[in-house]
């Protein structure tokens, strides 16, 4: 047992009626680490982040965090844990400012508006979206949306930050700034998980790559061993890892 | 907006300086609208608890009002338990009730929970017109007492009756802030969103509905309980029926759900208008009053959908 | 037990009439995602049309049927364009209220311009009963209920084989989607609020050859509509069907074998615990 | 920017309460009367019905007319100068709530003298305690409920027999028939809305079936308004009582004469009341309506023994152009038994009328029911001497047929079969 061992998920399955989402997916994060979960549409990434965030009972297997188990405990106890997730298409509460957002996240570990209100404006100082912490949830862009539900995740204080496609249809400019700060959230101690479908983004930052296929785990390892696995290239990036690096 | 200025305090002291003089001036039939404007105010700040903040459609409110109305006036009437501990008895009872009801609900959203919370009511509703022991469908005539505070009980004039609803309306107005502007209200707005984005947050959305559902339940039995200390006579068919619950709703809907002061808006626009047009037009029995109310109803769900104080309140935020 | 298979009967009637009904707010709801709380004043307005049509022109209620469906269809419309359409954006609590207003304004000013009187068409060219093994059945109850599963049927093909039908389908299903693949959502909005309150109106016709016809008489089926459209789940015309079916039945029969004064609470009940089973309905 | 938004709350406020002050308009020369009765919603119909009363009967006091009632052969009240009846309405909606909030409208902004109607007993009794404790008297000839003369109220007053006496007549009625025809009852089956007036009804009946020693065998309370009737009537199929007891307002009672015929429920009588004497029941059942038994404070035919009931009823028909019914009839009787008081007192003064109510002895033929007159109970200020009589339904109108001594037609009993009509 690895003492710095974080996550440790261990032959999960998931099936919806007879389609199998996940078959016996295992795979352990380490503190401090960040690991991507990357595969073609429909591989069972999300379903494999709702089984371990507690949003889907898993049919199958046990996850551990920080040695505990968290199998089918209810979301918000696993929040409560210390595991924090953002979703595919952003999800923000839509009648609140963007520091009243982040403050909701907050109050999981503060129960005084004054604390709760200075932990936001730290997050937000630490995001960069201070200078819009007044501004309407709603109104912000795609690219801003994300970042604040990052920072809402953040005001939770995790140990875990779980990101779903955090970096999905980001210009280039937006795209670098989102790096940025998940190697940013990194320096504070805080393990990662991305799904990712941006190649360049899972290069840059994974210290581990697992790659999923029909909802099975074909191959881990480091960036750089998985993008020269020539299975993985040949059947699951094919020309989407040659357009990203030539 | 989350702290009070020395203005606003000001003014908002002046405001509670007319409600507090207003009531000596006008005859009788005004102080009967206040009181009723003042009853549903406290219904439409405890609806908006569970439904502008939690995002709970509740158009069962009269439920709750029921409850208050029965439990006061059962004690009272059978064991001779002063109307103020009824009071306190008649939220307990119906918090309780809506913790019963709103648990097996705590998965409806939307329409859904708006057609559980009717269906609730009136099985409730139902239930009393056939229980024997709190009159059935006769009802309970509560009898006339000593006139006294202590006994919730004021014959020759209804002026305390203004001065008492006053204050449950600013107890509620007081809750509700302190709700609102606490963890408990951003975790209620947060539902509302979305239970999801709740849940991810390490909000237990489950018991944070239910302390919504609660809080409400709490509030609009205190206004039952006073209703019935009020009119001094009650039966299922007039403090249980739907028509108090989309009344409460109406309230809330019209002024604006969402802001603290919005239900109290509502009232005041809705019940003197209600009242008056019944009391100027009603007598010719054309149903002009209703008709003029519904086309109102109408007018401001199409044209001020987040209610007329909202409206305003949300041009004051995009000025900021 | 002759009297118990006499109450299933006449609650199969009765719930073949609240699944018409219910279909139309089902449809409305389904593709646009309204609670129509003046569903009942639909009803009214399509009963009058037939007391009217009777006494004025002398027509039967069967045949003042495609009037009614047409006019019912030209309210619908009309309603949806220029009240609905305009709170669709807004809040959902604007939407839930909104047609509480119109409902209380129909209501209301159907009282004014009708007065509030009961009236009752006495002789259609369908009246009487027919006596089956001992079981009575009422010959109006059974054409309204002829009647409602023809309708039924017809809407159901309509939706299943035509365009349109297969358009407002996928606008229920999936609105970006359906958006995204070329159809106009709006129409589809119109069109079916159109269809909706269109099959008010035939359940109105049919209604009024056995039913009192009276300015507030949409209460009297409006509350129990709404249970049976959540019981057959958001937006499922079958579901809506069935849950009529049953509502009636659970009514009539649970009224008989318990007690009458509980038959609506029964429903309600039942409701209840489904939902709390199945958040969904039964085939939402 | 919070200044502006809490400036438009004190505004928005401040203006709602203004409206509160209303107006307030005195006359002088008339005496004011507030009547409550529901003018809109679900009861508008029969509400309406009762106004058209209470109009008739001010007509008749203010102005010149050759009828044997008090105050019609002058104009206005003599003893008070000629002063004549104004008649305020209010609508209640049938909400008890809106009763007690216009009573004490009519009393303190209109000034009105004393109060009259509600129809539904619900509502007359939070006017009647509102008007109790404002110390105004209230003469009601239109709501049934016991409990409204039982609570010792010094200013409430009942003209027309509650349902405690009518259901004592009705089972009166049935030792009667057994005595002159010998046609036996023994079980009753009971039938009525689970509202507070359905509710009182069938508890009287139960008190007065004991009492008379019959056997119910059917108590059925069920919701009003129901969209369908099947188990109801079938549960009284199952109980196949001699004689059913129904009480409904006007939309069930239809619905269940429907169902009735449809189901073939054929049991010696029906003994019906409040719907199935509404104006708009016959017209709406027609035939189907036959040989209903249905208990009535007046009837068109009491004017063979009554001339005076027919002019009354004459002068409705010329002014309506509709029959006069039950429910107007009732809310006809009020407004001159205030007037007869009001003149014996000489005075508006609220303890005035009520002492020249408690002495109130109008004779029978100075009305149009079937009475020996109007007297009030000491205690209770109930007419002693109201009481119901039985009309039946025949060729679609009502004739009395039960006390035997003021019976314009003979019985029809038992209830014929509904197959062997026509």
């Amino acid at each position: 047992m690895n003492a710095s061992l974080l996550l440790d998920v261990q032959g999960a399955s998931k099936y919806f009626g007879g389609l199998q989402a996940n078959e016996d997916i295992s795979f352990q994060v380490s503190g401090g680490q960040i690991l991507s979960i990357i595969g073609p549409n429909g591989a069972g990434k999300s379903t494999l982040f709702n089984c371990i965030t507690g949003f889907y009972r898993l049919d199958k297997g046990r996850v551990l965090f920080k040695g505990l188990d968290i199998t089918n405990r209810k979301p918000h106890t696993i929040g409560k844990l210390g595991v924090a997730r953002t979703f595919q298409i952003a999800q923000v509460i839509s009648d609140m400012t963007v520091l009243e957002n982040v403050m909701t996240g907050g109050f999981l570990r503060h129960v005084r508006v004054g604390d709760v209100r200075l932990k936001a404006e730290e997050v937000l100082a630490f995001t960069g979206l201070m200078a819009k912490g007044n501004y309407n949830a709603q109104a912000l862009s795609v690219s801003d949306k994300k970042r604040l539900e990052v920072s809402m995740a953040l005001a939770m204080e995790p140990e875990l930050l779980m990101l779903d496609e955090s970096m999905a249809g980001l210009t280039p400019v937006e795209l670098r700034g989102m790096i940025e700060l998940i190697h940013k959230v990194r320096e504070r101690g805080i393990t990662i998980i991305v799904v990712e479908h941006v190649m360049e983004a899972v290069m840059e930052l994974s210290d581990w790559v697992i790659v999923l296929n029909s909802g099975r785990k074909i191959v881990e390892g480091s960036p750089k061993e998985v993008v020269a696995d020539r299975e993985v290239i040949r059947a699951y990036l094919g020309d989407r890892y040659d357009a990203v690096c030539p | 907006m989350r702290n009070i200025t020395g203005k606003q305090l000001i003014v908002g002291g002046a405001v509670l300086a007319v409600l507090i003089i207003l009531p000596l001036l006008i005859p009788p039939f005004g102080q009967h609208v206040v009181i009723l404007t003042l009853i549903f105010a406290m219904c439409g700040v405890a609806w908006n608890i569970m439904g502008g903040y939690a995002g709970m459609f509740s158009f069962g409110q009269a439920a709750f009002f029921g409850i208050g109305a029965y439990t006061s006036s059962f004690l009272l009437m059978t064991f001779n338990v002063s109307p103020w501990i009824g009071l306190v008895a008649g939220g307990i009872l119906s918090s309780l009730m809506a913790a019963a009801i709103g648990y097996p609900c705590s998965k409806l959203r939307g329409h859904y929970f708006a057609i559980a919370s009717i269906a609730f009511a009136e099985i409730v509703r139902i239930f009393f017109n056939n229980w024997e022991m709190v009159g059935a469908a006769e009802g309970l005539t509560i009898p006339m007492r000593q006139e006294s505070l202590a006994n919730f009980t004021f014959n020759s004039s209804k002026l305390p009756y203004c001065y008492i609803i006053l204050a449950f309306v600013l107890f509620a107005l007081a809750v509700c802030r302190l709700v609102s502007t606490s963890k408990m209200g951003y975790y209620f707005r947060a539902i509302k969103e979305s239970h999801e984005v709740a849940q991810v947050l390490g909000v237990n959305v489950v018991r944070y509905r239910l302390y919504a559902i609660m809080i409400s339940a709490f509030l609009t039995s205190m206004a039952g309980t006073f209703y019935a200390q009020y009119i001094l006579y009650i039966d299922p068919a007039s403090v249980m029926v739907l028509a108090i619950s989309v009344q409460i709703v109406l309230v809330a809907m019209l002024g604006g759900a969402n802001t603290v002061l919005g239900p109290v808006v509502g009232a005041a626009i809705l019940i003197p208008l209600s009242e008056y047009s019944r009391a100027w037009l009603g007598y010719k029995g054309t149903g002009f009053d209703m008709i003029i109310y519904g086309v109102l109803i109408t007018a401001i769900s199409m044209y001020r959908p987040n209610g007329v104080w909202g409206a305003l309140a949300g041009v004051v935020r995009r000025e900021k | 037990m002759q009297i118990l298979a006499q109450q299933l009967v006449d609650g199969v009637l009765i719930g073949l009439v609240y699944s018409l009904l219910a279909i139309g707010l089902t449809l409305i709801w389904g593709v646009m995602n309204v609670l129509n709380f003046a569903h009942g004043e639909f009803l009214m307005i399509g009963m009058f049309l037939s007391y009217w049509l009777y006494t004025l022109a002398g027509v039967d209620p069967l045949f003042s049927i495609p009037l009614n469906a047409v006019a019912l269809f030209l309210l619908g419309m009309f309603i949806y364009r220029f009240i609905i359409s305009k709170v669709m954006t807004g809040p959902p609590l604007a939407q839930l209220v909104v047609t509480f207003g119109v409902s209380i304004f129909l209501a209301n000013f159907a009282a004014f311009i009708w007065t509030p009187n009961y009236r009752f068409i006495g002789h259609t060219i369908f009246s009487g009963t027919w006596h089956l093994s001992g079981i009575i059945l009422s010959v109006p109850k059974v054409i309204s209920s002829v009647g409602s599963i023809l309708t039924s049927g017809a809407v159901f093909w309509f939706l299943r084989h035509t365009r349109t039908g297969k358009a407002i389908l996928a606008v229920e299903m999936d609105r970006e989607a359906a958006l995204i693949m070329g159809i106009n959502t709006e129409r589809i909005n119109s069109l079916s609020f159109g269809i909706g309150s269109a099959l008010v109106g035939v359940a109105g016709a049919l209604l009024a050859t056995h039913y009192y016809i009276y300015p507030f008489v949409g209460g009297t089926f409006g509350l129990i509509c709404f249970c049976i459209v959540a019981l057959g789940g958001f937006g499922s015309i079958e579901g809506a069907f069935i849950a009529g079916i049953i509502v009636g039945v659970v009514q009539t029969v649970g009224g008989y074998l318990f007690d009458p004064a509980y038959k609506v609470a029964i429903v309600f009940l039942m409701y209840l615990i489904t939902v709390w089973i199945r958040p969904q309905g039964l085939r939402g | 920017m919070k200044m502006r938004r809490v400036l438009m709350v004190s505004a928005v406020i401040a203006m709602a309460l203004a409206l509160c002050a209303g107006p307030g308009l005195a006359q002088e020369k008339v005496i004011k009367i507030g009547a409550l009765y529901p003018l809109t919603g679900n009861l508008a119909a029969t509400g309406m019905d009762c106004k058209r009363g209470v109009d008739l009967a001010v007509q008749i006091i203010n102005g010149k007319y050759d009828l044997n009632l008090p105050f019609a052969k002058t104009e206005g009240i003599p003893d008070m100068g000629g002063a004549k009846l104004q008649i305020i309405y209010a609508d209640t909606q049938g909400d008890p709530k809106n009763g007690l909030a216009e009573a004490e409208r009519l009393i303190t902004q209109e000034k009105c003298v004393a109060l009259i109607g509600a129809y539904q007993s619900a509502v007359t009794k939070t006017a009647s305690q509102a008007a109790e404790r404002l110390k105004i008297p209230y003469v009601c000839s239109d709501s049934s409920s016991p409990t409204l003369t039982e609570r010792g109220f010094k200013y409430f007053f009942r003209v027309s027999p509650h349902d405690g006496t009518m259901a004592r007549n009705q089972f009166e009625f049935l030792k009667d028939l057994e005595k002159k025809t010998g046609q036996k009852v023994e079980t009753i089956g009971l039938v009525y809305e689970n509202t507070e007036f359905g509710a009182n009804v069938g508890k009287q009946e139960k008190e007065y079936a004991k009492e008379f020693g019959y056997k119910v065998t059917a108590d059925i309370a069920y919701p009003a308004n129901s969209s369908d009737v099947s188990s109801e009537v079938g549960k009284l199929m199952a109980a196949k009582p001699d004689v059913i007891m129904h009480a409904a307002y006007i939309t069930d009672a239809i619905l269940f004469t429907k169902t009735f015929k449809d189901m073939n429920v054929v049991p010696k009588g029906f003994l019906n009341m409040a719907g199935y004497i509404e104006s708009d029941y016959l017209p709406s059942v027609k035939a189907d309506g036959d040989f209903i038994l249905v208990r009535s404070t007046f009837a068109l035919d009491l004017a063979k023994k009554k001339p005076l009931v027919g002019q009354v009823a004459d002068l409705y028909k010329e002014k309506y152009k509709i029959e006069m019914g039950e429910n107007t009839a009732r809310s006809f009787a009020a407004p001159f038994v205030l007037a007869d008081a009001i003149s014996r007192a000489k005075s508006t003064a609220p303890e005035a009328i009520v002492k020249a109510l408690e002495q109130t002895d109008i004779p029978g033929d100075q009305m149009i029911y079937p009475w020996q007159g109007i007297k009030f109970d000491p205690t209770t200020h109930q007419n002693i001497y109201a009481k119901a009589m039985l009309v039946q339904i025949q060729d679609q109108h009502y004739y009395t047929v039960w006390p035997w001594e003021a019976a314009s037609r003979e019985l029809v009993w038992p209830f014929p079969a509904w197959k062997d009509r026509k």
